[in-house]
């Protein structure tokens, strides 16, 4: 039979920001609390898993509209650019750099670039859990 | 002039050769082939006059110098000989193949490449010094030969006869050359003459033997010895010239060859004497023998080849006994390396010659069944006097030069009997007997050859051609060679000195300083001797049972076909196919399942083992941490919930399960200080769960498809097996903390250095952030996967292409 | 006090224990299901009894995490239950 | 605890050994689930149990738990979630095409014409 | 540049990626794939020539000290290794063109092959051991994806045993490094070294070798760990075939070797002897095979089964003859391996059918290709003056020197066993009665067989020019046999 | 000041602790799923956020921190809590799990039918 999922879809639109924040929250908070890109990601992909849940493929598809084979792309790219920037200044491979930086709207900052290699993390997972999930749920 | 580049001029004259063929049609292809043997024979002759007086020359190219790997040419008195014979017979048979072989049907391109590679490998072997480059071209005859051989190759008779010889002469070769690789660790050198130098200290050595044996091995399945000799009739498939050039003057002499080449090395040994003299001994009897029982010409000409090469082999056996005695009794096993030589260029005289006329008998009349054949001496003359003089050669008549050789044969034959070492006396008597037994064969297959083809009367049934004499050109080569085996038989002595002595002196390698001292006169009649005597009742006996051949023939009969070595070779490569097969198919079963067991049961078996061995199962209470009332409960609830995942009846229940095998690894990973770790694996177990769920509306569900209890039983002693082993090794593995780990370091820099504060996701992103490049690599590519193999479906396509 | 939090976590886990018995006996799957989802919020309470006794605010993100999870987990189970496919490709068709 | 910890770890082999070894296919990846995790708690209990404090700098804590093998755990398991999403389709398409998710019926071809 | 030792690891990486993004665009895919390839190859030999010149290069990521940081290392067997595959993966990348077709060019077939060689070259560079499990997981991926990738009935069928067995070794691979960090607390395999050397390995460490060789020999199909092996192989298309059987086995030939020559050396009665008893069981495992069957992808993955077990006893003797020997065939192996697959696939192509019986006469009709195989089977076989003859030579040699008599027998007899079965492809493929064959497209051949004759030229070079590699060679053997040049390059200071 | 917060804190913990015991004994005896649903659903929610308040109050009051998380953690409860307990409902209901004998009136059978019929 047809249902309706009116209470679960209302109560996700609010739970999936919930979600979503927290799972920003926990990316940032790696380097220095539990959390990191992994677990920040597979955070967004349970957010959007739960979108998917309640919603359908295509509703999703259009409220989020990214080819996540690009996204992991993307995710990749940033991840080896931050590692192989080194190469540039002719030290090892991965060697990070960090410091204070002033930055105009947020004051005073620690700025780190494993946190940049970090982003490229939580877009691959995101990425490609979603294509997972994605093709999988579209297969018929 | 470096002569070691010579030996390649063949090879490097074949790269031409498909060129020549395609471009200038009209001219038989074989006519520009021809120059090459001529141009190489005229140039080796040069060297006579040098091998005469005792010298030696090399010449150097060197390979791969870091491994000490080179060509070295040495021209002596043997490989000089040898050299003639493969130039001056290739010279012969290129010639003869201009006629035989027809410009216009045959694809001359690929027949004279490989007999153009041939010679080359036949030179390089004997010319070569050093132990690499002979076994080099040692293979490159085997893979000549087996292209020669199956050069037509749309028969199934030459495919098989080709196989057959390479399996047999490359099995006798990589054996050769581990007892060359042996006797080069032994005498710390890969030159022959250098290892003939080093004598002493490989003949004490513990693998001297062994090393002997392997030689042996290649030498005997080269030259076709008992019982490697069955290669040698199939390889009659070949087009004849290639039979004649082959089998009469090459390939199966290099075996000789080599056994010449490493007397001076072996000859110490007793079990070499034996094994060359008895195998070869047995050889002739076996080959002449079964002979007379073949009906096909070329066939019995390949058993003729298989007697007389071990003639040959036997005498080379007894030449080494010269190493053993002094003095007077010497002389006679120095006559033996003398007859070994001469008989070596007698037979590649009439053998030759025998294999050409076979091959025009064939040409002209198109067959080669004796049976059907008869009374062609008049329409084919001057083949029949050819044939007739090899013949007769062979079965040791005079006045053709296999007399002679054949008479310093049974000499030397004789005088093993009398000699006394190894024990010979006792059985030493067998020598002659065996000799002259096998002669009597030797003399019945020459008469059978010679006399059931051109004798007699034409039979009734008409020949697939009618029969005429070969074109000049054709007759031109043996005619040569008929000639040559009469007028040895004058000149034995002027033969004698130009190129046996010479040979000898190489053979016998440090019993002489000079050819000239080689005291061997040869001449044809020297007294009533006892060798005269046998020669008398060989052919009293030859001609009794020449004559009455038809009755005796049937004896053949008995040997039941099973039992001839012909099909051990048979039953063997049936075995390699269908018995190996039968015996895969035996565990190989296709089922992952099988495979598995394996696995896991030897995995278990030899790590419980070395672990008990090795004395290396330790458990120390003393390291381990205390019990911990959290972590023995959140154990309870992983054990009940991984048994719910075994004893689950539906998939439903078995996911639950799961995740809560997941989520009491997580509360683990809580009680043991790891939050990252409980994080991810929380986050990762509902995932996986949902990924599951969705993944189930294509799954079937739970099914045991009639896993009986055996089965099962099977399964849980396995299972136990791995899950005790892992257990025991883990305890012994954290009983044995012998260094403390590098992790204090991190926990030290992570935040003066790496400027963070989460010692693990510093470690994941800036110490080992190498590690997670590739991690999420990984996780990139399963999402390619999954993408492709959701959305990329050939099989249905094809289905349903199928389907229209 | 510490003494309280101990004897609460272990009023806690016993509670779960006798949650798992109904996981166990069932009978059917969404009774099942509804005490996985009661064992995932006891095990938030468990967590956070933990983290007293710990003294550390490390688990508060794990606290957070399960009731994420605990939800996604009910929510994808009682749709699998009740369509037997999580996730539609359009469901205004 | 390492020897509890042990235990459960040839437990945890020994049954995914148990499940791989079965016919049917979802027991099978089931077995494999089982089998990561194994591995996982092997890398946690080699690394040693002991330590006071997550490995995360915090005041006044010198005995934090060693933090390599955690972090090798946790490169282990992202590992070992994508290879078993991949399995997991793989083994549908399987189901999909052969019909039968027995797997006595997919003999394969080590056939021996 | 000291970078310069990744660069075979990142750039197929970072082609890899870049093409992610073209899916649909295959002529682009496919030029940037070569593109890659050959950027890759070029650095790959400029950093061969820096090993060769200055030694070990040795490179600790990140710009930690050591032990603490991942550290990749450069000796000649990595970087000999990394060569080879970059070159033998251009010319497969080349073949599938033709062969592999549109529909998988689509679902990422290149940046699967790239991920691959990124994986294989990682695993041959890296010298953390943790790292390499690591690199052994992306070309697992990556190898799971090409083995599937078409979905095909036997496909499916097959990869589900392939993922199975490598889901298990990867499993053991993590626990048997676990058990290593337990007793020694280190990932580092320089440092493992050290710290081995340093407690004269105790039986512990003897068991953990024994599960090490378990795990690689999985992975590199050892006996009787290969029996996966055969049936996996033969079902995904010919090029992945050719990568596999060229590739994947090697990396865990060369991880038993590193493990072997650089950890576990003080108690070689025990390891070492297993190893050798094992490698001598392998041969005889593919003898067999070889022999049972009639098709001719399974005689040749049993031919990869036996190759497997000539090296590795080469290496178990643990002398110089046999270790430059092994290295010798190691890279022989490879590129005849290619070769032949890309051979047999031609056949295969053009004949319809991957069985003997239902074949005859292509020489008739395709004399080239047959020379070409001929070659490459003698090769194969170790035909002086071709390429499997001087490593075999020295493999010999050593077995003999060190008394192994009867393992180098059975290794000159495995030969022939090598002989019979790929000349019997020939016999019965090229000679023989022509069978009808269906029509195929000439050009399709013509360039098909391109890559295959190169590959083929590539290893008489090899053969004949034996002088030119034996430096190189001569020092891969020389780090193996003396890990103080490989542990001194990493722990410098 | 102690004193106050920890009987704030012990209340807190009591009250959710006494919840959660509610919660398993309705789980374990109540007759039918819809009946255990209702308590596993609020009493359950009450219990964690009884005592997830408690351990709020104990790190603000004794460790002074003030965690956004946990308040987060709890909203997030009192939101999905129920969304859980009527879906788990529905799907029993749906998938055809049988209320107890007890059960007065259903309502839902008739649309159910209904619909099915459609």
């Amino acid at each position: 039979m047809k249902t309706n999922d009116v209470i679960l879809q209302t109560g996700t639109k609010v739970v999936f920001f919930i979600i979503f924040l927290f799972s920003i929250h926990i990316f940032f908070a790696g380097h220095f609390a539990p959390g990191g890109g992994f677990v920040g990601g597979l955070l967004t992909t349970a957010a959007i898993v739960l979108l998917l849940l309640a919603f359908d493929l295509k509703t999703v598809q259009k409220a989020l509209p990214f080819n996540f084979m690009i996204v992991v792309a993307i995710g990749l790219l940033l991840a080896l650019g931050t590692a192989a920037g080194s190469i540039i200044f002719n030290v090892p491979f991965f060697t990070h750099a960090f410091g204070d930086f002033y930055l105009p709207l947020f004051g005073e900052s620690a700025l780190h670039t494993a946190m940049i290699f970090d982003a490229g993390v939580y877009l691959v997972v995101v990425g490609s859990t979603i294509t997972m999930i994605q093709t999988i749920g579209g297969d018929s | 002039m470096e002569f070691v580049l010579l030996i390649f001029l063949p090879l490097v004259a074949a790269l031409f050769v498909p060129l020549l063929y395609k471009r200038i049609k009209n001219i038989h292809t074989g006519w520009f082939v021809f120059v090459i043997p001529v141009i190489l024979f005229i140039y080796y002759l040069r060297f006579i006059e040098m091998t005469m007086n005792g010298n030696v020359t090399t010449s150097t190219l060197s390979w791969i110098p870091s491994l000490d790997i080179s060509f070295i040419a040495v021209i002596d008195g043997l490989s000089l000989l040898f050299s003639l014979l493969i130039t001056g017979i290739g010279s012969l048979v290129v010639l003869y193949s201009i006629f035989y072989l027809d410009k216009k049907q045959e694809k001359l391109n690929n027949f004279y490449v490989y007999l153009l590679m041939f010679m080359t490998a036949m030179l390089g072997i004997v010319q070569s010094d050093h132990v690499i480059s002979l076994y080099l071209f040692w293979e490159l005859t085997s893979i000549s030969s087996f292209l020669l051989i199956g050069y037509w190759f749309t028969r199934d008779r030459s495919r098989f006869g080709a196989l057959k010889s390479m399996m047999i002469t490359v099995f006798g070769g990589l054996m050769m050359l581990g007892g060359f690789v042996l006797l080069s660790i032994m005498g710390d050198s890969y030159s022959i003459r250098e290892l003939i130098g080093n004598a002493d200290s490989i003949i004490g050595h513990d693998y001297f033997t062994l090393a002997l044996v392997l030689i042996l091995l290649g030498a005997f399945t080269k030259s076709a010895q008992f019982p490697f000799y069955i290669w040698l009739p199939d390889a009659m498939e070949a087009p004849t010239p290639v039979s004649a050039y082959l089998h009469s003057a090459t390939m199966v002499k290099a075996g000789l060859y080599l056994v010449a080449r490493f007397t001076p090395l072996f000859a110490f040994s007793e079990v070499w004497v034996w094994l060359v003299t008895g195998i070869g001994l047995l050889t002739l009897f076996w080959g002449s023998f079964f002979a007379v029982k073949q009906t096909d010409l070329k066939a019995i000409l390949a058993f003729s080849t298989v007697s007389q090469l071990g003639l040959i082999m036997s005498l080379l056996g007894a030449s080494a006994v010269a190493y053993h005695v002094d003095g007077p009794d010497a002389i006679i096993f120095k006559v033996a390396a003398f007859a070994a030589i001469f008989h070596l260029i007698n037979h590649a005289m009439f053998k030759g010659s025998l294999f050409m006329t076979a091959g025009i008998v064939d040409h002209e009349t198109g067959t080669r069944d004796i049976r059907k054949l008869g009374g062609l001496m008049s329409i084919m003359p001057v083949s029949f006097t050819v044939a007739f003089i090899g013949s007769m050669s062979m079965a040791g008549l005079p006045p053709f030069s296999g007399f002679l050789s054949k008479e310093l044969f049974l000499t030397s034959m004789l005088a093993l009997r009398d000699f006394e070492l190894f024990n010979f006396a006792t059985w030493g008597i067998l020598f002659p007997i065996i000799a002259w037994i096998a002669s009597v064969f030797t003399f019945v297959y020459s008469f059978y050859f010679v006399f059931k083809t051109f004798a007699g009367k034409r039979k009734r049934q008409p020949l697939p051609k009618q029969p005429k004499e070969a074109p000049v050109g054709m007759l031109l080569s043996p005619v040569i060679l008929a000639t040559l085996v009469v007028g040895i038989f004058f000149i034995p002595n002027i033969v004698g000195k130009m190129f046996v002595k010479p040979a000898v002196v190489a053979m016998q390698f440090g019993l002489y300083n000079h050819p000239n001292e080689v005291a061997v006169h040869v001449s044809a009649w020297h007294g009533l001797t006892p060798e005269l005597l046998m020669t008398l009742g060989i052919i009293a006996v030859g001609a009794l049972l020449f004559l009455t051949m038809k009755r005796w023939q049937k004896l053949y009969e008995i040997q039941p076909q099973y039992l001839s070595l012909n099909a051990l070779y048979d039953s063997l490569m049936i075995f390699g196919e269908s018995g190996m097969n039968r015996l895969s198919r035996f565990y190989m079963t296709g089922l992952i399942r099988t495979y598995l067991i394996y696995m896991f049961a030897f995995i278990a078996a030899i790590t419980t083992i070395m672990l008990f061995v090795q004395d290396a199962f330790v458990v120390d209470m003393d390291s381990f941490s205390a019990l911990n009332a959290y972590g023995v409960m959140t154990a309870i609830i992983l054990v009940l919930a991984v048994c719910m995942v075994l004893f689950a009846k539906t998939r439903l229940a078995a996911i639950i399960a799961l995740g809560g095998v997941g989520y009491s690894v997580a509360l683990f990973f809580v009680i043991y200080k790891a939050p990252d770790l409980a994080l991810t694996q929380l986050v990762i177990e509902t995932v996986s769960v949902a990924l599951f769920l969705l993944a189930f509306k294509f799954l079937p569900t739970l099914k045991r498809h009639g896993e009986s209890t055996a089965f099962r039983f099977g399964n849980f002693v396995i299972a136990a097996a791995v899950g005790v082993t892992m257990t025991l090794v883990a305890l012994s593995a954290h009983s044995q903390k012998l260094i403390p780990s590098i992790s204090e370091y991190y926990k030290e820099t992570v935040f003066t250095e790496a400027a963070g504060g989460n010692i693990v996701n510093v470690i994941l992103v800036d110490y080992r952030g190498f590690d997670t490049l590739f991690e999420i690599a990984v996780l990139a590519i399963a999402g390619i996967g999954v993408y492709g193999m959701i959305r990329l479906r050939l099989a249905r396509k094809e289905n349903s292409d199928e389907n229209k | 006090m510490m003494t309280f939090i101990w004897v609460s976590l272990l009023i806690v886990i016993l509670s779960m224990l006798g949650v798992l018995y109904r996981i166990f006996r069932g009978p059917s799957t969404p009774d099942r299901l509804i005490a996985l989802d009661v064992i995932g919020v006891m095990f938030i309470s468990a967590t956070a009894l933990v983290s007293i006794l710990f003294h550390t605010a490390f688990f508060f993100e794990v606290i957070l995490l399960l009731a994420v999870l605990s939800f996604i987990g009910t929510v994808s189970f009682s749709k699998f239950i009740e369509k037997g496919e999580i996730i539609e490709r359009d469901r205004n068709r | 605890m390492e020897f509890v910890m042990s235990i459960i770890i040839g437990i945890l082999f020994m049954a995914a050994v148990y499940l791989i070894l079965s016919r049917s296919l979802l027991r099978i990846i089931l077995g494999t689930g089982l089998l990561s995790h194994g591995a996982h708690l092997l890398i946690l209990t080699m690394g040693g149990l002991g330590g006071t404090s997550p490995p995360v700098l915090a005041e006044g804590v010198t005995d934090y738990a060693d933090p390599l093998p955690q972090a090798l755990i946790l490169t282990a398991i992202v590992i070992s979630f994508g290879v078993t999403a991949f399995i997991l389709v793989l083994f549908y398409r399987t189901y999909a095409e052969h019909q039968t998710d027995n797997m006595n019926l997919m003999k394969g071809n080590d056939e021996h014409d | 540049m000291i970078n310069l030792l990744l660069l075979p690891i990142i750039l197929p990486f970072f082609f890899a990626i870049i093409l992610l993004f073209f899916k649909e665009k295959i002529q682009i895919q496919r030029a940037l794939t070569l593109i890659g390839l050959v950027i890759s190859f070029i650095a790959s030999v400029v950093l061969m020539s820096v090993v060769k010149d200055n030694g070990v290069q040795s490179l600790t990521l990140g710009s930690w000290p050591a032990p603490f940081g991942i550290t990749m290392v450069s000796d000649m067997v990595s970087v000999l290794l990394v060569t080879t595959s970059i070159v033998i993966t251009f010319f497969i990348v080349m073949y599938s063109f033709i062969s592999i077709g549109k529909e998988r060019e689509r679902f990422y077939y290149y940046p699967s092959v790239l991920f691959l060689l990124t994986g294989v070259n990682g695993a041959f560079t890296t010298g953390d051991i943790f790292n390499m499990f690591v690199f052994f997981e992306v070309l697992l991926m990556a190898s799971y994806v090409l083995i599937v990738l078409g979905g095909e009935k036997k496909q499916l069928r097959e990869s589900i045993k392939y993922i199975l067995v490598n889901v298990i070794s990867s499993a053991l691979f993590v626990a048997t490094i676990a058990l290593l960090y337990s007793v020694i607390g280190t990932v580092n395999m320089a440092d493992i070294s050290v710290k081995i050397t340093e407690i004269g390995q105790p039986g512990i460490i003897t068991v953990i070798a024994v599960l090490f060789l378990l795990v690689f020999g999985i992975k590199g199909a050892l006996f009787p760990l290969y029996f996966w092996l055969p049936g996996s192989y033969a079902a995904p298309p010919m090029p992945v075939l050719a990568l596999f059987g060229a590739l994947l086995t090697k990396v865990g030939i060369y991880a038993i070797t590193r493990t072997y020559t650089l950890f576990f050396i003080h108690d070689l009665s025990v390891t070492h002897e297993l190893l050798y008893v094992l490698s001598i069981l392998t041969i005889l495992a593919g003898c067999i095979g070889a022999l049972a069957y009639f098709d001719l992808k399974h005689i040749m993955i049993y031919n990869i089964v036996i190759a497997v077990g000539v090296i590795l006893f080469g290496v178990a003797l643990m002398n110089e003859s046999g270790m430059t020997g092994a290295m010798f065939y190691l890279i022989h192996d490879m590129i005849i391996k290619g070769a032949l697959f890309l051979l047999i696939g031609i056949i295969i192509a053009i004949t319809g059918t991957s069985n003997l019986r239902q074949m005859g006469g292509l020489m008739k009709t395709h004399a080239p290709l047959g020379w070409m195989y001929l070659i490459a089977a003698f090769g194969l076989a170790g035909i002086p003056p071709l390429s499997g003859f001087t490593g075999k030579l020295l493999i010999v040699k050593g077995a003999f020197e060190a008394g192994h008599v009867w393992g180098s027998i059975i290794i000159l007899a495995s030969s022939l066993i090598v002989l019979l079965s790929v000349i019997r492809i020939f016999i019965y493929a090229f000679w023989g009665e022509p069978v009808e064959l269906k029509t195929t497209n000439r050009r399709a051949y013509r360039k098909m067989i391109i890559p295959a004759t190169v590959l083929v030229v590539l290893s008489i070079v090899y053969g004949v020019g034996s002088e030119w590699f034996v430096p190189y060679m001569s020092d891969a053997s020389k780090v193996l046999l003396n890990p103080s040049l490989y542990i001194d390059a990493v722990l410098k200071e | 000041m102690t004193v106050i917060a920890n009987t704030l804190i012990v209340f807190t913990i009591l009250t959710g602790l006494i919840f959660t015991v509610v919660t398993v004994i309705g789980v374990l005896r109540f007759p039918d799923v819809y009946t255990r649903a209702h308590a596993a659903s609020k009493s359950a929610t009450l219990g964690v956020i009884g005592i997830l308040l408690g351990t709020f109050f104990h790190f603000w009051l004794n460790e002074g921190l003030f965690s956004i998380k946990l308040l987060l953690g709890i909203l997030f409860l009192f939101i999905t809590a129920p969304i859980g307990g009527h879906l788990l409902s529905r799907a029993a209901y749906l998938s055809g799990v049988k209320p107890t004998k007890h059960t007065v009136g259903d309502d839902l059978a008739e649309v159910v039918k209904q619909s099915k019929r459609d």
